[in-house]
């Protein structure tokens, strides 16, 4: 689509601003940059407002003590659903951190089986044989080696599956996200890694999680191509994603991809981010809100008018709350299941 | 000097943290989030504000609070780390086991570290993987490092004046489901020593613990005296490296049997060492076998299953009568 | 089948690692040095050149080779990882406790790791700091890992080929001392089991150990025997975790006296498990205490005082008379 | 000396080719940049030639079993020289790696006691209380977060101290080396981190290392100055250094200085180089000689002729001699020394 164009050299050539092709107000910024199909567009706004519905729906439920800890993407989704969109579920990988619901939807974790995960009903909730994805992870930047060494293991089979990989900004500080940053440069391995930056690490922000300008600035530190990208705009998300995945896939490497965006809710449920920002501050960054622009843009380019958006969202909630009702009829997990699945010996021995 | 009200442990740590910055100009607090938002638990809440320029909120990168830790004490500050839960000191474990444990003995005494490090611990929580998780075991084996495990407020306030005071560096583990759900007097006395503790009295058996599996064997002790007529101590072992053998002795040896109580898994648990200590120490004295109630030998499942893997009331009453009983 | 002529340690295990790369393709070598150079150790010589695209030298980081060995199983191959000494596991821990040990366990059987670690290990080389640290205790307590440690070359073969064959991980212990200085014979046979070994007859006192510290109990039993009379059987424990209990049980309840013999340090070490296994399993059959043998709690020393460090021959028999004769 | 010029921001403008002020042949390259001292050049000159009969005679040593495992330094002696002049080891804080045994001379731990460490008499080579430097890291790259907490004690005590950290090109591939860059970064202390690229980590060349381009590339990604600099130029790695400590001691934080070198010997007495790097490699490395390219700097200018440098490599081989006599005679350590230091109690213990 822009074979022509590099998107890391544009950005690393000019004044560090993440690329951005839409404005906030949803209006093309530039024209001359091929847009994505429509159908493309609404499938990514369909996540988008899936995505919306589960937070909103999780929420309650927690707020009600019947589900445990949840974490929302609240004000991420162009990040997560931009990007995930440039690859094949059916053959790529993906890795996510832990709170990119939407991707691991779209990769094939069925919406109930999540539910059932945060409802606790963990043997129904595990991830089917068939589906590349890799559980969420709780120790923060811990999946980024292991996302290196599937790519690796592409590599060296000659597959050509890509693997797609999240973390969050606070996670670059992490040990683990150099070692593994080093290693996919050194092997050249089919990887894309997404940077969620949202601008907090639980209450940590971004200018004491580190001195660097942008994140992306990181990537010439190992050898491959960086872009930093604005994280609302799912175009610009999906446009510099579908490139490096290409470069991935045919061998050229790694790519890393900051997407810089704000999380509009709070870290957990158990977080109260006003004990650690500024109201003016959340209100400004509502205002990019992503959802709100790529229906913009999909409204004047016809595809989706109001009223469509009203049908949409309804049905993601009426998705939600029919998973939800499935989620619920999983067995509850019992005492034998502290034991099982330990090593293959403990699994046999009990299924004898 | 009592205060004379009942507080939280939590609370006796966060008046802990105060009274050593008080004490000490060389005392500062680092770790993740304990600056602005006070800890996720709020154990450092109000500090940032009170003690200027030296409380600091860090990156995401636990190696680096430890190894930098380090690096403080050199400069001759007395650094006291947060990591936010036990299970990333893995994270550290390096800079614990190699830098922070050793600097004394590689450096033949040139520098000492007066480091503390701060982790919440333990079950009953609820909490996502890795956080509950207990290391005590893994921590005893390191020479060179001291771990403390409180368990009352009294010693969360005691026991964190003593480590912060230490030449020598201290993990110091922090029963996060007891933060807020036991109060106790609060003692204002930083001249205690870090020795074992008996906290309830009993002449039929002695449970030993540390953290909060202690409270589980007060339950238990209770159950045991009103349901069995059974009368258990409960010892508190409080400071898990080194053990204080004499205190352990003493009152293993005055009650003859023992069972040892622990949230950590069974295998190369702690309480193996226990056992293997007072079978070393009292083979003659005391009856054996000494059984242990742990955690089986598995990851630490999702919160819905705590119950099942972390020791029960029942599991150590059941212990208890059989080490009274006999088999 | 035996190849007939005696070969050293180090031989059988690169042995193992050629006829597990012959047996599987998915079998890939993974670490700092073991391509070109062939490991400092050179355990992996030649293997570059024969299974080209299959043994790669890494970057410098720990963590990471653990952690893209998890990703590379996951991807569907059989990663043999080597971390040069086993002291830098801490600087993989995170990996190796929170991820390989507990991928088959978090993901519901949906992913299993048929990874092996291996790390040299052991004191004895008059070896830098951390180089010769001993610490199978602290892997011992991670839920989920096996742990294999050989001491002959056979085993180092057999256990080597079972380790890569099991499905889930395994970290696999080399005696660095004994990679030229122990020949055997090879067994080219890979059926065998993890199970512990008698590695000398004997009636009167078991000594239990593992890795290096078999042959000081072997050494330690030969000088019991002639200087002393006593008669004593040297039990291998070969697989740390799961630790074969029936196959320590017996060995124990035949000869009713049991001394337990390692380099790690004493406290929380796993000799501690080793003793509250036998105290519970066989407290009216063999004789208390169980007496340890191991390096005191201090942080390993420089070289020239390793030996005054680790167990000796002579605490060995010390301790085996004791058993024998009472105190 | 050069308060105009911004060498990291030179040379992040340049082709990335590392600083050189000196040519291969000892010319001076660029006229206008202002020429150290004489004295500090003669200086250096003897601390290399110093550093070489160390190397020496511990090798010699070591060969004939009478001293451990001795890793040298030879071929680094610019880089490791040249960077340390630029500090005050009555103020600053020296943070070694391994092989850094001139700057830990120039520090202040004498002779005879480093001597005393690779003899095995650990208690006599105790660096003295007045030393303030770090005892040598066995463990690659741990060093580094304990060099940012003093750096950063500085900062917190407003003293001015600066801290010189030492890394190889292998110890940046560590996480520890990430957390420790983006720390000083974020909290903007006086540190001065010199990796010492020697091209080679034991066998792993630094291609096999990482993909970068550049170490000194990583810096921008924690948000300060990096610049690469001829390791094998006494005067370049002391100029860019100079520059650095003096950015550090006047409140504006870390530099990163990648000192581009090579590693002349084996890693260390156990090791054999011909198994992995061909003699071609080598011969071309021993044509950048730091001390043969220094040396006919100092004759040019007239600082020394080819009989005083003869003359000084005499006196430095007799001061080894000296220096070994005298470490000779501190006490073998006893059984009891496993005990000693492992913490404050078991000290008092013993001393009562
Ligand atoms: C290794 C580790 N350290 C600390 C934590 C506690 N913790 C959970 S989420 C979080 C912040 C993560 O920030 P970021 O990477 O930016 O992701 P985000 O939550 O913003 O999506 C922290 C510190 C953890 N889970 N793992
Ligand atoms: C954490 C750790 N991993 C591995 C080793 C083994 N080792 C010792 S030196 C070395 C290479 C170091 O390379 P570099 O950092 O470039 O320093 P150089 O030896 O070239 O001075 C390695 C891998 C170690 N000492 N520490
Ligand atoms: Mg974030
Ligand atoms: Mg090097």
């Amino acid at each position: 689509m822009t074979a022509t164009r590099d998107w890391a050299r544009e950005w690393a050539e000019g004044d560090g601003q993440p690329l951005q092709l839409l404005g906030h107000d949803g209006r093309i910024l530039r024209p001359e940059v091929a847009r994505p199909p429509d159908d493309l567009v609404r499938e990514g706004l369909r996540l988008m407002l899936l995505s919306r519905a589960i937070d909103e729906r999780c929420t309650n439920l927690q707020r009600q003590g019947r589900l445990g800890l949840y974490a929302p993407v609240l004000g991420q989704e162009a990040a997560v659903v931009g990007s995930h969109l440039a690859i094949d579920p059916a053959v790529d990988w993906l890795v996510p951190a832990s709170r990119e619901q939407p991707a691991m939807l779209r990769h094939g974790w069925p919406l109930d089986r999540m539910l059932a995960l945060m409802l606790g009903r963990f043997e129904a909730a595990r991830i089917p044989d068939d589906v590349r994805m890799l559980p969420r992870q709780q120790s923060i930047g811990s999946q980024l080696p292991h996302a290196v060494g599937i790519a690796w293991s592409a590599s060296i089979e000659r597959r050509d599956d890509v693997t797609l990989a999240y973390c969050g900004d606070g996670a670059t500080s992490e040990g683990d996200f150099h070692e593994a940053c080093n290693l996919a440069g050194v092997m050249q391995v089919p990887l894309v890694l997404v940077v969620i930056n949202n601008q907090y690490a639980i209450s940590t922000p971004i200018a004491k999680q580190t001195r660097a300008a942008r994140l992306a600035d990181r990537a010439r530190g190992y050898g491959f191509p960086g872009v930093a990208v604005d994280g609302n705009d799912l175009l610009a998300v999906h446009e510099v994603t579908s490139q490096a995945v290409e470069r991935a896939r045919s061998g050229q490497g790694p790519t890393m991809i900051e997407a810089v965006t704000y999380r509009l809710g709070f870290h957990n449920t158990s977080d109260n981010p006003s004990l650690y920002r500024e109201p003016a501050e959340v209100a400004r960054a509502e205002e990019l809100d992503p959802v709100a622009r790529v229906v913009a843009y999909a409204e004047t380019q016809g595809l989706v008018d109001a009223a469509a958006v009203e049908a949409q969202v309804l049905e993601a909630r009426a998705e939600v709350a029919t998973a939800l009702e499935r989620a619920l009829t999983y067995p509850t997990p019992g005492p034998d299941d502290v034991f099982r699945h330990v090593s293959a010996e403990e699994d046999q021995r009990a299924s004898e | 000097m009592d205060v004379g009200r009942d507080v939280t442990l939590l609370e006796a740590t966060r008046r802990a943290l105060v009274d050593a910055m008080e004490a000490s100009e060389r005392v500062v607090l680092l770790g993740q989030d304990v600056g602005r938002l006070g800890g996720v638990f709020r154990a450092t809440e109000g500090l940032l504000e009170r003690f200027p320029g030296r409380v600091f909120d860090t990156p995401l990168a636990e190696g680096g609070i430890v190894g930098a830790s380090v690096g403080l004490a050199i400069g001759g500050l007395v650094p006291v780390a947060e990591i936010q839960f036990a299970g990333f000191l893995h994270q550290a474990f390096h800079q614990i086991t190699q830098q922070l444990a050793r600097y004394r003995f590689r450096s033949r005494g040139r520098f000492h570290l007066p480091v503390t490090i701060r982790a919440p611990y333990g079950g009953g929580l609820r909490m996502p993987e890795f956080h509950p998780d207990s290391l005590e075991a893994q921590l005893a084996n390191v020479p060179g490092l001291k771990v403390f495990a409180p368990a009352f407020p009294d010693d969360a306030y005691a026991l964190l004046r003593e480590a912060v005071r230490d030449p020598d560096p201290v993990l110091f583990l922090e029963p996060q489901r007891l933060y807020r759900s036991v109060r106790g007097p609060l003692h204002l006395d930083d001249t205690g020593s870090s020795a074992a503790r008996l906290r309830r009295e009993g002449d039929d058996v002695l449970l030993v613990s540390w953290g909060p599996a202690v409270h589980t064997c007060l339950t238990a002790a209770q159950e045991l005296e009103t349901g069995h007529g059974v009368q258990a101590a409960v010892l508190d072992l409080r400071r898990l490296s080194p053990i204080d053998d004499r205190g352990l002795c003493e009152a293993a040896a005055a009650r003859r049997r023992v069972v040892v109580v622990h949230e950590g898994v069974r295998t190369a648990g702690l309480g193996a060492e226990v056992v293997a200590r007072l079978q070393e120490a009292l083979a003659d004295t005391i009856s054996l076998p000494i059984l242990r109630v742990a955690a089986p030998d598995t990851p630490y499942p999702p919160g819905r299953l705590e119950d099942h893997f972390l020791p029960s009331t029942g599991k150590v009453v059941a212990a208890a009568l059989r080490a009274v009983h006999g088999r």
